[in-house]
C-alpha cells in the first residue's frame, strides 16, 4: 500500500528529492534471508579454506579436514536453502543455471556455488565412505583429499567474496560505493567465521591434537584482524552518504555489534585458553552475522534515501 | 453472442459490419497501425525507443491507465497524497508508467505591498522561473546496456529484436537482483503475487504485430513519442535547439552525450527511451549520472578472490604447525 | 480540430487541458506553431502550466474582465487604425443599428437598463428596440416577453426581432450616439484597467497585455479563439459572460474564420445531442421552443407567429414544426388537431432541474427516471437533492454502478449519521442495470456538432438494457394499457407513432430507424396507409421485418431546405436533417485531412463544420487573406467554395441585396452571414434573448466577498432565481462569516458526479480521495498542512477532506483585502473505490434567469481545520 | 530472433547454456517468447468502431472484442480528432464494461426497506409501468385553472440524458410528449 509517509508532508517546491520518493528501489529480498545466506555460505568458504589449505600446507589433520568438510557441507546446505526460500519462484531456482552471464554477479556466484558444492559434495561423499570404513588411506588417500579440496578451492574463495561483490554491483549507493571492498571484507569476515565455527566445534569436543586449537586460535587472530583492518576501511567511501549522518539506534547498535565481535574476538583469541577460545569463536561467528545484517540494512536504508542515490550519482 | 444471431439480429449496413481486428485490418491493408498513429514501421532488427518531451506532457496519466489497459494490470490501494496531483508516487510490479509532478512556484508576494503581476510570464511561461508546474512521465528507459539485464542471472531478461529490454516472465525466478541494479527504480518483483519482476516491455507483444505501445498511442498531446531511436535522437536535437532559441533551457536526458548538459548517462550507454528536461534530473526523481553496477562485477569478484586468497595465504601461515 | 489554426487562444472558465485532454491536443499544436496560450482561471491548473501566460482570476468576476478587454480593444489604436476591424463589424454585425432614443444603459442607471419595472422584478424591453423611421409601421412580430418568461433554455436567441426591418435606422458611420456601438462604448466605459484589477484581482498590466495579444493575433492575417467552459456557464449571469466573450470576437472579427471562434468545451458525450434533441423541458428538437401556456401558443398560427422570423432560417419555423408533428403523430396529425399541435402538453413555467427538486423536496413529485445522472452527488446542493430523492413515491435509476442516487436511501451521510433512516423513506427504488456505450449502436454529438455514430460491440451482460431498450418496453406497456382509451388526455398516447423495428436478443429497438426518423423523410399519407395495412395483416413473426422495410422504403431526406409545413415531410429534428440523407452519415470514417475532415461524421447542419463562415471572406467575397482562406466566393463558377461546406446558399452573390418582400435567407443580402438571425447579422446589442439586459453586465455571484465595484447599487442579476426553501439559506453580499470565495471543479481522473469513474480502479488510483486546495497563506491561518483535514463550511452544510496545500492557489487583493479562494473537486461521494465528501453538499439552489443554470463555480465559505462534527449539517436559516 | 524454434534432439543441447556455447545469440530466449504476438491477432478477435462515452470530445475508439467479451479499447487511430489518443477516462472504457463493481441484475427497494433484493427484469419493468401510469392517472392536468388546455402532469420526471444516445433522448423526449410530462431535463442545465 503506497500512501503518506512519514516524511513525505514536504513542500515539493523546496524539496530536495520528488516528495521524499527513493529514486531507486530497495531490495525485495525477505528479510534474513540474504544476511543470512551470505553467513552460511561465508561459513562454509571460510572453513573449507582453512582446512584445505592447513592439508594442502602442512601435515595432515585428518580430524580438522573432516570437521572442516561436514562444516563446510552443512553450512552451504543451509544457506542455500535461505537462498532458494528468497526466491519469488523457489521452483525455478535452477534457472540460475540456464545461462552463463559473466556480467551477474548472482549467475557467477550460482555457477560458483554449484562447482564448489560439487567439491564439497564430493568431499563429503569421500568423508563419509571413508568414515564407514571404505575408500582407503594412505597415501592415495591424502592425493585423493588434496585433489578434491584443491578443487573447491577456488570456488570457495569465490563462495567466500563474491557475495560482497553482489552487493555493490547494484545501484544502492551504500554499497556501490564501496565496491572494490565488499568483495574482500566478506572473504575476510567468512574466513573468520570459518575458523571460528570450527573453533566452537572444536571446543565443545576438543581435538585430539592438542596445537589443533591452537592453530586455528591463531588463525582466527589473523583473519578478525584482517576483517577488522577491511572493515574500517571499507567503509570510508560509504562515510559521506547522508544516510550515514541519520543512522538510526538499532544500525548503530548492529555496527557496533559487528566490530565489537571482531575485536573481543581477536583479543581472546590473542589470549588463548579453552574459554578464550571458545568465545573468539563465538563472536567471530556471530560478528560475521551481525556484519552482513549491518551491510544489506545500511544498504536497504541507502536506497530509500534519495539524497544518496543523488550523491552516488552524479 | 452467437455469430449467426448476429448476422440475423442485426443486418448489416453501411458502415455497421465489424472490422476484422485491427492487426490484419483491410482498410490499413499491409500498413501497421504503428504507421498512422507514430509515423514509422515497426521491423525486427532496429532499434525502438520513446522521446518523452516533458514540454508537451499536461499531466493527464492516460498512458498510466493506456498502460494498465493493455497489459491488465491490477489497480493499486492507494491513499490520497495531498501534495501535488501524483498518487502514483514510484513505479512497481504493477505500474509501468508514471506521471510526475513538480511544482514549481515562488513564496507568495505581500499583497499589500505590491498588487502588481506576478504569475505573469510573457509570453514564454517556462522561461520565467516564477511559476511552473513540470509533469513528465516516466518509463522503464530500455537503457543501451541495461543494468537489470546484466544482473539477470537466469537469462529471463533478454534484448529483444526491437533492442527493448524484455523479462521472460516464464523464465524469471524472482531473485530480485534486477530490482537493486536499475538505477532508476523502474523494474519490481511483485512479492506479493507471482513472485516475478515485471516492467514496461516496450509493448512487445504489440510490436510484433505492428502496433505502436498503448502509452505513447494514448498520448494526447504526443508528448510521448515513440519510433526508431536514432529519429527520435534527431527530433530532439532539433526540439532542443528550438527551445534554447526561446530561451528555455532544454538539454536531453538520455541521449548518451550529445546535448545531455544536466546528466551524463554514457555510462550505460544511453537510453532508448530519453527525456527532454528543463530542471536538473533529481527534480524529476532521476539520477544525474547514473552509474553501470556491472562495471563494478568482474573487478570486485578477482579482487574479491585475491583477496580471499591472500587472506587465506596469511592465516594458511599462521596455521603452520607449532615448531618442532 | 480548428483549434489547431489559431494565433491566440484564450482560454477562460475552462480548465481545458484537464476537462478535456484530448481537445487541448490541439491547442498544443498551435502552441508549437507559436500560437499565445493565455489562461485566466483562479486556479494555477494543468492548462496553467501549459499555457504562455496565465491570469489569477476572482471566481466569478468573468464580465468585468472582458467588459475591460472589450473596452481596452475599442480604444485602442490597433482596432480604430486598421480597417479590417470597421469593415467586419459594419457588414457583419448590427453595430450600425441605432436605438430608441429613450435606451438607458446600466452605467447610467447605477446597473439596470431601462425598462425595469421594480413591482414586477422584470423588464419591459421596449426601449431595448431599434429606432425605426418615423411614420413606419410597428412589426407585427414583436417580441412576446411573455412568451420569454417561461422558457429558460438555450436557444439561438429570440427569433421574431424587428432587425430585419428595412424601416430600422442605422448608422454606417457607426458615429450616431445612439447606435449600437456608442452604446456599447459608454457601457463598457467604466470597465478600465484600475476596475477591473479591483474587480478580479487581474493587475491592470495584465489585463493590456492580454488586450494587446488578441488584438495583436486578431485581423486580417490572424486569428484568436477563445474556448469556455461551464466555469463561465455555471452562474447567476452565464450568459453574459458569453455574450460579452461573442461581442469580444465580433469587434475582433474572428467570428466564423478558421482559428477564431468560441468553442463551448461541453462535458458530457452528448449534452450537445441532449440539447439539440432535447431531454430539456422548454425544447422541442431542434430548438423550436416548447409549447408554453402564453396565449401565443393557443394555436398554431399562434405559436408560429411568435416563434418564425422573416428572414434567417427560423422563417421557416413553421415547417420544422410541422415535420416534426409529422414524425412524432403521423397521419393522426390532423387540420382537425392543427397538424398534431394541440396534441403537445403545454409547459406552465420553470419544469427545469431545480424547481422540479424543490417540487419534489415538497413532496409534490411521484416518480422519477433518472437516465445516467448522480444528483445526489453531482447536484446542487446535493443533501437537498437527496433528501428530495427521499420524497418520491417511486425511482427508477438507470446506471452501471450502484450510485449515490440509488443508494441514498442506504449509504447517505444522513441516513449513516442517523439524522435520517431506511424506515423512514417511503420511496420505491428500482436499480436498473444499463448497457453501456460498447453494448448498443447510436450516436453522439460532440462538443464542435460532430454526430458520430458508435456500433454494438458485444451484447449487454444480465438484465442490462440500453436505455432505448427501456423506453420502448415502458412506451409499449402504456400504449397497451390505453389501448382502449377514448378520452381526449390520452389522445396523444394512440396517436404518437413507434413504429421500430426490435432485434437481437433482448429485442432492443431498431436504433437505425430512429435516426432515419430523426433525419426526417417524405411523408405520403396513402403509402403509409398501405404499409399500415399490411404490417397489421402480417404475422407477428414477420413484423418486425416489415416495420423495417418500410423504414427503407420511406425517402429520406437529404437537407432541411426540403422541409415543408403541409405535413408531406415528417422530420424528427430539422437540424440533424440529411444525416441519414444519403446511408447513415454519422458512421461515415474517413479520415480525411484531420481539419475539416466533411467525411468522418456528420456536423449538423448541414455538414458545416464551422458555423456563419461566410464570415472568411470580405463583404465582396474575396478570402480576407491568404492565410485565412476558407471559404470564398467563386466569381467564374457563380458560387461559394472552399475547404468547408458554406453555411450560406451556395449561389447567392456577395453582391446580392435582400429583397423586402422576401422571406427566409432570401430576404438577406450577400454580405449577410448569420443564417440564423432575422437580419443576417450578428448581434452586438440583444434587444431580445436576454430577460436581464440587451447587454452583457457585471454582477457580481450570488455569494460574494465583494460588494460590486462597478455597479454599487446593484451588486447581483436584479432576476436570479431564488429558492426559499429549507436547507438553502444564501450568503448574500460580504458575507463575514463566509469570508472566502470556493469553486467546484473537475479533475482529468473522474467524469462528473463520479457514477462513470469512482468505480474504475485505474482512475480511482490516481485520484483516490476527495481534497480540497487551499494557499499557503491560508494554511498558516488555519495550522494546517498537506493531508491534515479541513471542513469548508457553508450555510448549505459541510464537507470534509483532507488539504492539498499548494502554491497554485493564491489569494487575491479585491476590494481592499485578501480574498482566498478554496478549490474542491466535485466528482466524490459516499460510494465506489474513490470516495470523499461531495463537494456539491456545499452549494445553493440559485439559478440564473434566462437558462436556469445553477451557480457552482463561485459561492463562499468558511474553512476550518479538523473533521465535520455534524456530518453535512446543515442551518435552516442563515 | 523472430526466427523459428529450433529442435534439438537431445536434450542437453536444448539447455540454453549449451546453446550459448554453441554460440547461439538467441539461447536465451524463451519458446514463450518467440511465439509472443498482441491479443488481437488471436483468432476470432473482431473490431467495432465506437466513440468515447465520457466528455464531449467525441474521441474515436476501436473495441476489440473476442466471442462476446471485450479485450481491448483503444483509440481509433484514423479518427480525425483523436487519431488513437486518449485520456485516462478513454484509456480505461476497458473497465466501463468489464468491472466486477458493475451492476447486472435488477435491484429493488421496497419502501422503508433497508435491503436490496432482486427482481425479475419484466416484474420491474411492469411494476414501473404500473406506477407510472398511477401517478399519471392521479394527477394529470387537462385545464389549468385558468381554463387553458394544458395536457400534462408535473408528477413524474425525466433527468439525465447527456450520457445516454441522441436517438435515445429522442424516445424519451418523444415517450414525455405523448405522456404529458414536462419535467424533463439533462445535465446539459448544470
Amino acid at each position: 500500500m503506497k500512501g503518506l509517509e512519514a516524511g513525505a508532508r514536504v513542500s515539493p517546491a523546496h524539496a530536495a528529492s520528488y516528495m521524499g520518493v527513493p529514486p531507486i528501489k530497495a531490495p525485495s529480498w525477505k528479510p534474513g534471508m540474504i544476511p543470512g545466506y551470505f553467513w552460511l555460505g561465508g561459513i562454509a568458504a571460510g572453513a573449507w579454506l582453512v582446512v584445505s589449505l592447513d592439508d594442502l600446507a602442512g601435515e595432515r589433520d585428518e580430524e580438522l579436514l573432516r570437521a572442516g568438510r561436514w562444516v563446510a557441507a552443512g553450512a552451504l546446505g543451509g544457506g542455500t536453502v535461505l537462498l532458494i526460500t528468497d526466491l519469488g519462484r523457489p521452483e525455478r531456482f535452477l534457472n540460475m543455471l540456464r545461462v552463463a552471464r559473466p556480467r551477474s554477479a548472482m549467475n557467477a556466484g550460482a555457477w560458483g556455488l554449484t562447482a564448489f558444492g560439487g567439491a564439497v559434495g564430493l568431499a563429503l561423499l569421500v568423508q563419509v565412505l571413508r568414515d564407514l570404513g571404505g575408500a582407503g588411506r594412505g597415501a592415495n588417500a591424502a592425493a585423493l583429499d588434496r585433489g578434491i579440496q584443491l578443487l573447491g578451492l577456488a570456488p570457495g574463495l569465490f563462495v567466500g567474496s563474491y557475495t560482497g561483490v553482489l552487493l555493490s554491483s547494484t545501484s544502492v549507493p551504500a554499497w556501490a560505493l564501496r565496491s572494490g571492498w565488499l568483495g574482500p571484507l566478506f572473504a575476510a569476515a567468512s574466513t573468520s567465521s570459518g575458523i571460528g565455527t570450527l573453533l566452537v566445534i572444536g571446543e565443545l569436543r576438543p581435538w585430539r591434537s592438542s596445537s589443533t586449537a591452537r592453530r586455528l586460535a591463531r588463525a582466527q587472530a589473523a583473519a578478525l584482524a584482517i576483517e577488522l583492518a577491511l572493515s574500517h576501511v571499507s567503509e570510508r567511501p560509504a562515510a559521506r552518504l547522508p544516510s550515514r549522518s541519520t543512522e538510526p539506534r538499532d544500525e548503530r547498535a548492529l555496527r557496533a555489534l559487528a566490530h565489537g565481535s571482531a575485536a573481543v574476538g581477536l583479543l581472546c583469541a590473542l589470549r588463548g585458553g579453552r574459554d578464550a577460545r571458545l568465545a573468539a569463536g563465538l563472536l567471530a561467528v556471530a560478528g560475521g552475522l551481525a556484519l552482513r545484517f549491518l551491510v544489506t540494512r545500511s544498504g536497504r536504508r541507502s536506497a530509500g534515501t534519495p539524497e544518496d542515490t543523488w550523491e552516488h550519482a552524479r | 453472442m452467437s455469430e449467426q444471431r448476429d448476422v440475423a439480429a442485426h443486418a448489416p449496413r453501411a458502415g455497421a459490419a465489424p472490422l476484422a481486428s485491427i492487426v490484419d485490418w483491410e482498410r490499413v491493408g499491409a500498413r501497421q497501425e504503428a504507421e498512422l498513429t507514430a509515423g514509422v514501421r515497426i521491423e525486427a532488427g532496429k532499434r525502438y525507443g520513446f522521446f518523452t518531451d516533458t514540454t508537451l506532457c499536461i499531466g493527464c496519466k492516460a498512458c498510466e491507465v493506456a498502460c494498465k489497459q493493455w497489459n491488465q494490470l491490477p489497480a493499486e490501494e492507494v491513499d490520497l497524497v495531498p501534495l501535488t496531483y501524483d498518487n502514483t508516487r514510484s513505479f512497481s510490479a504493477t505500474t509501468w508508467r508514471h506521471v510526475r509532478f513538480v511544482e514549481q512556484l515562488d513564496e507568495q508576494p505581500d499583497l499589500q505591498a505590491i498588487a502588481k503581476p506576478w504569475g505573469w510570464h510573457g509570453s514564454e511561461q517556462w522561461a520565467d522561473p516564477g511559476s511552473r508546474w513540470l509533469m513528465m512521465s516516466d518509463v522503464c528507459k530500455h537503457c543501451a546496456t541495461a543494468p537489470c539485464m546484466e544482473a539477470c542471472p537466469t537469462g529471463s531478461i533478454i534484448r529483444t529484436e526491437f533492442d527493448s529490454v524484455y523479462v521472460q516472465q516464464d523464465i524469471c525466478n524472482g531473485c530480485g537482483y534486477c530490482q537493486v541494479a536499475c538505477p532508476f527504480g523502474v523494474i519490481e518483483v511483485a512479492t506479493e503475487t507471482d513472485g516475478k519482476a515485471h516492467k514496461c516491455t516496450l509493448c512487445y507483444d504489440r510490436l510484433r504485430d505492428g502496433l505502436e505501445p498503448a502509452c505513447a498511442k494514448s498520448c494526447p498531446t504526443d508528448s510521448i513519442r515513440f519510433g526508431v531511436v536514432d529519429q527520435l535522437l534527431e527530433e530532439a536535437r532539433v526540439r532542443v535547439a528550438d527551445l534554447r532559441a526561446r530561451g528555455v533551457t532544454a538539454y536531453l536526458y538520455g541521449s548518451g552525450g550529445p546535448l545531455e548538459d544536466d546528466c551524463d548517462t554514457s555510462a550505460l550507454g544511453g537510453l532508448n527511451c530519453f527525456f527532454l528536461l528543463i530542471d536538473r534530473p533529481e527534480v524529476y526523481n532521476l539520477p544525474a549520472v547514473p552509474q553501470r553496477p556491472s562495471e563494478r562485477t568482474l573487478r570486485g569478484l578477482v579482487a574479491g578472490m585475491i583477496t580471499a586468497l591472500a587472506i587465506g595465504v596469511g592465516v594458511g601461515f599462521t596455521l603452520r604447525r607449532d615448531a618442532r | 480540430m480548428d483549434l489547431q489554426n489559431t494565433d491566440c487562444i484564450l482560454i477562460m472558465g475552462s480548465n481545458f487541458a484537464e476537462a478535456h485532454p484530448v481537445g487541448y491536443r490541439f491547442v498544443m499544436r498551435a502552441r508549437e506553431r507559436g500560437a499565445e496560450v493565455i489562461h485566466v482561471d483562479p486556479r494555477y491548473t494543468r492548462t496553467s502550466a501549459t499555457a504562455t501566460s496565465y491570469a489569477r482570476i476572482r471566481a466569478g468576476s468573468d464580465v468585468a474582465f472582458l467588459g475591460g478587454l472589450v473596452r481596452h480593444v475599442l480604444n485602442s489604436e490597433r482596432w480604430n487604425g486598421d480597417a479590417f476591424f470597421r469593415e467586419y463589424v459594419t457588414h457583419y454585425t448590427n453595430a450600425s443599428t441605432i436605438l430608441k432614443a429613450d435606451f438607458r444603459d446600466a452605467s447610467e442607471l447605477g446597473g439596470l437598463f431601462s425598462g425595469w419595472n421594480e413591482a414586477e422584478r422584470r423588464y419591459d424591453r421596449e426601449t431595448w428596440q431599434p429606432a425605426e423611421r418615423a411614420g413606419s409601421r410597428a412589426h407585427d412580430g414583436g417580441p412576446d416577453e411573455a412568451t420569454d418568461d417561461v422558457q429558460t433554455s438555450q436557444s439561438f436567441g429570440a427569433r421574431a426581432g424587428n432587425e430585419a426591418s428595412e424601416t430600422v435606422l442605422r448608422d454606417p458611420t457607426l458615429e450616431h450616439p445612439q447606435c449600437v456601438l456608442q452604446v456599447l462604448k459608454r457601457h463598457f466605459e467604466s470597465y478600465t484597467p484600475d476596475v477591473v484589477e479591483r474587480v478580479t484581482g487581474i493587475p491592470a498590466e495584465q489585463l493590456i497585455a492580454i488586450g494587446d495579444a488578441l488584438l495583436r493575433n486578431s485581423g486580417r492575417e490572424r486569428t484568436s479563439a477563445i474556448a469556455y467552459a461551464v466555469g463561465w456557464t455555471q452562474h447567476t449571469n452565464g450568459p453574459h459572460l458569453i455574450s460579452t466573450a461573442a461581442i469580444l470576437q465580433l469587434l475582433l472579427g474572428n467570428i466564423g474564420r478558421p482559428g477564431g471562434g468560441i468553442q463551448a468545451l461541453r462535458g458530457h458525450a452528448t449534452i450537445q445531442g441532449s440539447t439539440d434533441i432535447p431531454t430539456l423541458y422548454d425544447l422541442l428538437p431542434g430548438y423550436l421552443r416548447m409549447r408554453n401556456d402564453t396565449e401565443a401558443h393557443d394555436t398554431r398560427r399562434g405559436y408560429v407567429a411568435s416563434e418564425a422570423a422573416r428572414g434567417g432560417l427560423w422563417a421557416h419555423a413553421e415547417a420544422y414544426l410541422a415535420s416534426l408533428l409529422r414524425a412524432w403523430f403521423g397521419p393522426a396529425a390532423t387540420p382537425e388537431n392543427e397538424g398534431g399541435f394541440q396534441l403537445l402538453p403545454r409547459i406552465t413555467g420553470d419544469h427545469s432541474h431545480l424547481p422540479m427538486f424543490v417540487k419534489m423536496h415538497n413532496g409534490e413529485v411521484d416518480g422519477l427516471f433518472l437516465m445516467g445522472q448522480n444528483p445526489a452527488v453531482g447536484g446542487q446542493n446535493a443533501r437537498f437533492q437527496r433528501a428530495a430523492l427521499g420524497r418520491l413515491k417511486w425511482l427508477v435509476v438507470r446506471d452501471l454502478f450502484p450510485i449515490e442516487s440509488a443508494t441514498f436511501w442506504k449509504e447517505s451521510p444522513e441516513v449513516v449519521s442517523g439524522e435520517t433512516s431506511s424506515e423512514s423513506i417511503d420511496t420505491e427504488v428500482f436499480l436498473l442495470p444499463a448497457a453501456n456505450v460498447l453494448e448498443k449502436e447510436g450516436s453522439f454529438t460532440n462538443t464542435q456538432r460532430l454526430i458520430q455514430w458508435h456500433h454494438r460491440a458485444v451484447e449487454p451482460p444480465g438484465d442490462c438494457r440500453s436505455d432505448a431498450w427501456f423506453v420502448d418496453q415502458l412506451w409499449k406497456r402504456v400504449r397497451a394499457h390505453y389501448a382502449a382509451s377514448d378520452r381526449p388526455r390520452d389522445e396523444p398516447i394512440r396517436a404518437l407513432t413507434w413504429d421500430y423495428p426490435v432485434s437481437g436478443p433482448h429485442g432492443e429497438p431498431d436504433i437505425d430507424c430512429i435516426l432515419r426518423e430523426i433525419n426526417g423523410f417524405r411523408f405520403d399519407d396513402s403509402i403509409e396507409r398501405d404499409w399500415d395495412a399490411r404490417i397489421e395483416g402480417a404475422a407477428a413473426r414477420d413484423r418486425d421485418a416489415l416495420l423495417r422495410e418500410r423504414w427503407l422504403a420511406r425517402e429520406q431526406l437529404a437537407t432541411s431546405t426540403r422541409l415543408r409545413d403541409d405535413g408531406s415531410t415528417a422530420c424528427g429534428c430539422w437540424i440533424y436533417c440529411g444525416v441519414h440523407g444519403d446511408g447513415n452519415r454519422a458512421a461515415s470514417r474517413n479520415p480525411g485531412d484531420g481539419w475539416i475532415s466533411p467525411d468522418w461524421g456528420f456536423a449538423w447542419p448541414s455538414n458545416v463544420r464551422m458555423l456563419y463562415n461566410r464570415c472568411s471572406a470580405d463583404p465582396a467575397g474575396r478570402p480576407w487573406s491568404e492565410r485565412k482562406r476558407y471559404v470564398w466566393w467563386d466569381d467564374e463558377a457563380r458560387r461559394w467554395v472552399g475547404a468547408d461546406q458554406p453555411d450560406f446558399p451556395v449561389d447567392k452573390p456577395p453582391g446580392e441585396t435582400g429583397r423586402a418582400d422576401a422571406v427566409g435567407l432570401d430576404a438577406h443580402a450577400g454580405d449577410a452571414p448569420f443564417v440564423m438571425k432575422d437580419e443576417g447579422r450578428a448581434w452586438l446589442f440583444f434587444p431580445q434573448g436576454l430577460k436581464d439586459a440587451p447587454l452583457p453586465t457585471h454582477y457580481e455571484p450570488w455569494e460574494t466577498p465583494v460588494a460590486n465595484a462597478l455597479y454599487p447599487k446593484q451588486s447581483r442579476n436584479p432576476l436570479a432565481g431564488t429558492f426559499d426553501v429549507a436547507g438553502n439559506a444564501y450568503h448574500g453580499v460580504a458575507n463575514a462569516r463566509y469570508p472566502h470565495v470556493l469553486t467546484t471543479y473537475r479533475l482529468t481522473e473522474h467524469h462528473t458526479g463520479g457514477g462513470m469513474t469512482r468505480w474504475n480502479t485505474w482512475l480511482s488510483e490516481l485520484q483516490p480521495e476527495a481534497f480540497v486546495e487551499i494557499d499557503e497563506r491560508l494554511a498558516e491561518e488555519l495550522g494546517v498542512t498537506s493531508g491534515d483535514w479541513v471542513t469548508v463550511m457553508t450555510a448549505r452544510g459541510e464537507a470534509d477532506a483532507r488539504a492539498m496545500v499548494t502554491r497554485r492557489l493564491r489569494p487575491l487583493w479585491i476590494g481592499g483585502r485578501r480574498v482566498h479562494q478554496i478549490g474542491f473537486p466535485w466528482h466524490f461521494g459516499y460510494s465506489g473505490v474513490a470516495t470523499g465528501s461531495a463537494a456539491n453538499d456545499l452549494v445553493a439552489l440559485v439559478t440564473e434567469p434566462n437558462v436556469s443554470i445553477h451557480e457552482g463555480k463561485a459561492l463562499t465559505c468558511d474553512i476550518r481545520r479538523g473533521r465535520a462534527t455534524r456530518p453535512n449539517a446543515a442551518e435552516t436559516r442563515a | 530472433m523472430a526466427a523459428s524454434p529450433r529442435r534439438n534432439r537431445l536434450p542437453v543441447l536444448a539447455w540454453p547454456a549449451a546453446r550459448q556455447l554453441a554460440g547461439d545469440p538467441d539461447a536465451e530466449v524463451s519458446e514463450r517468447t518467440r511465439g509472443i504476438r498482441s491479443r488481437l491477432s488471436d483468432a476470432g478477435v473482431r473490431t467495432h468502431r465506437s466513440v468515447c462515452p465520457y466528455c464531449a470530445v467525441g474521441c474515436g475508439t476501436l473495441v476489440h472484442e473476442r466471442g462476446g467479451q471485450v479485450i481491448d479499447v483503444e483509440g481509433d487511430p484514423e479518427s480525425p480528432i483523436n487519431g488513437g489518443t486518449l485520456c485516462p477516462k478513454g484509456a480505461s472504457i476497458y473497465q466501463y464494461a468489464m468491472n466486477p463493481r458493475r451492476v447486472t441484475r435488477v435491484k429493488y427497494r421496497r419502501a422503508k426497506s433497508s435491503e436490496w433484493e432482486e427482481v425479475d427484469l419484466d416484474w420491474a419493468m411492469d411494476r414501473i409501468a404500473q406506477l407510472f401510469i398511477e401517478s399519471r392517472e392521479r394527477h394529470f392536468v387537462m385545464e389549468d385553472a385558468n381554463g387553458r388546455e394544458v395536457r400534462h402532469t408535473q408528477r413524474v420526471g425525466f433527468l439525465g440524458g447527456a450520457a445516454l444516445d441522441n436517438e435515445e433522448n429522442y424516445l424519451i423526449k418523444k415517450f414525455c410528449i405523448g405522456t404529458g410530462l414536462v419535467f424533463v431535463e439533462n445535465q446539459a442545465r448544470i
